[in-house]
């Protein structure tokens, strides 16, 4: 019986961890994705102040 | 006691006309109320059984892992998945990976690789690979199978995932099973796909690694994935051996190879759920019916 | 015992609760600041191909 109440909690952590996981991941690429976004901005903007 | 006739002679009826569901329903409905669930069981009901419509999802969900075995923990658990699912899609759409007319199959494919850690850059996506497009072709039957988007979405995710990682391995030795239940069953129709030079080139990504999704109607495909999910890749095998006997006689008369392949990647649609029933038989025959301990 | 372990599950079960939330939260301004930073490159990319 102490089996079994350790394998229901341990289910229910995997799925929770599972979707911690997957909100990192996204933290993730949001990073990249502004990083790219703001060295791009900055490359634009002397261009732009240079016209 | 006294209605036990009865109700046999109930069932054999339905067995007859076609209802033989009832009896296995209800051992079904018996398996579902263990406490936690037997998955061990449940395996061997849907090897054994088609499941019952009504309960198949749900039956997937917990083969597939995506709902654990104590039915308490399924509000929790699928909560969780729920909110999964709505943060992936938040954060897609806000990178703009997707947008409000992507089609549902592509966003799940964008979902799956996010989570699989492969998104490409939005930047640099170039058009499905083939291994994109196995995806797609199975997010697509899911989809026909599936109301819900989020168990959809779950159900695609676990069930590609579970196909490579348990059958990975065994995928690229089907080919030469298929072949040696073909010699069985009709050596004549194997000569003319070897001599012909067919044999090399029949269609075996839709069958084993695309599972039959695209070439079968959905109402006969649901009752191969049972046991795919279930445990067995050997069942594909089988399938794709009663559609090249059940169309024995057309593919004789075929000479050239691209006239096969072409054939049977579309194949009629009007005769599969019986393929699908005689494949079944024709699996338990080879490989035995798996003993059900209910 | 078995409420030992049972407390012990639960309290696991809102770490990991607790960790989402805030992996969230996080990412929950990265995307405002994607959402702003995309609006400003928009903003500035027909301006320079006007002039």
């Amino acid at each position: 019986f102490l089996e079994d109440v350790k394998c229901q909690a341990k289910a229910e952590l995997e799925a929770s961890d599972n979707r911690h996981q997957a909100q990192k991941e996204i933290t993730q690429l949001l990073q990249t994705e502004l990083l790219q976004l703001y060295s791009r901005v900055e490359m634009e903007a002397p261009a732009s102040t240079a016209t | 006691m006294a209605d036990d006739p009865q109700r046999n002679f109930r069932s054999a009826y339905y067995e007859k006309v076609g209802f033989r569901g009832v009896e296995e329903k209800k051992s079904l409905e018996i398996l579902l109320k263990d406490h936690p669930l037997d998955l061990e069981k449940l395996s061997t009901f849907s090897q054994r059984f088609p499941l019952p419509s009504m309960y198949r999802i749900h039956v997937w969900k917990v083969l597939l892992g995506i709902l654990p075995p104590h039915s308490d923990s399924h509000t929790l658990v699928g909560g969780y998945r729920k909110e999964q699912y709505q943060d992936i899609l938040e954060g897609l759409e806000v990178m703009r990976y997707i947008n409000s007319s992507t089609p549902s199959t592509h966003v799940y494919l964008r979902m799956f690789q996010l989570e699989s850690q492969v998104l490409p850059r939005c930047s640099e996506t170039s058009p499905p690979d083939e291994e994109n497009e196995d995806f797609l072709s199975i997010s697509r039957a899911m989809e026909e199978i599936v109301d819900d988007p989020i168990d959809c979405y779950w159900l695609i995710k676990c069930f590609v995932n579970q196909f490579h990682m348990k059958f990975g391995d065994s995928v690229p030795h089907l080919p030469k099973s298929l072949e040696h239940y073909l010699s069985q069953e009709e050596p004549r129709l194997l000569n003319h796909l070897k001599n012909s030079g067919a044999l090399a080139q029949l269609p075996y990504s839709l069958w084993f690694r695309r599972c039959f999704a695209g070439c079968l109607p959905e109402s006969s495909l649901q009752r191969v994935w049972d046991k795919v999910i279930s445990g067995s890749c050997k069942i594909l095998v089988f399938v794709a051996l009663e559609i090249l006997l059940s169309y024995k006689i057309m593919l004789m008369g075929i000479n050239r190879p691209e006239g096969v392949v072409k054939f049977l990647c579309n194949i009629p649609q009007e005769n599969t759920d019986a393929i699908v029933t005689k494949a079944i038989d024709l699996w338990h025959k080879y490989c035995g019916t798996p003993m059900h301990a209910v």
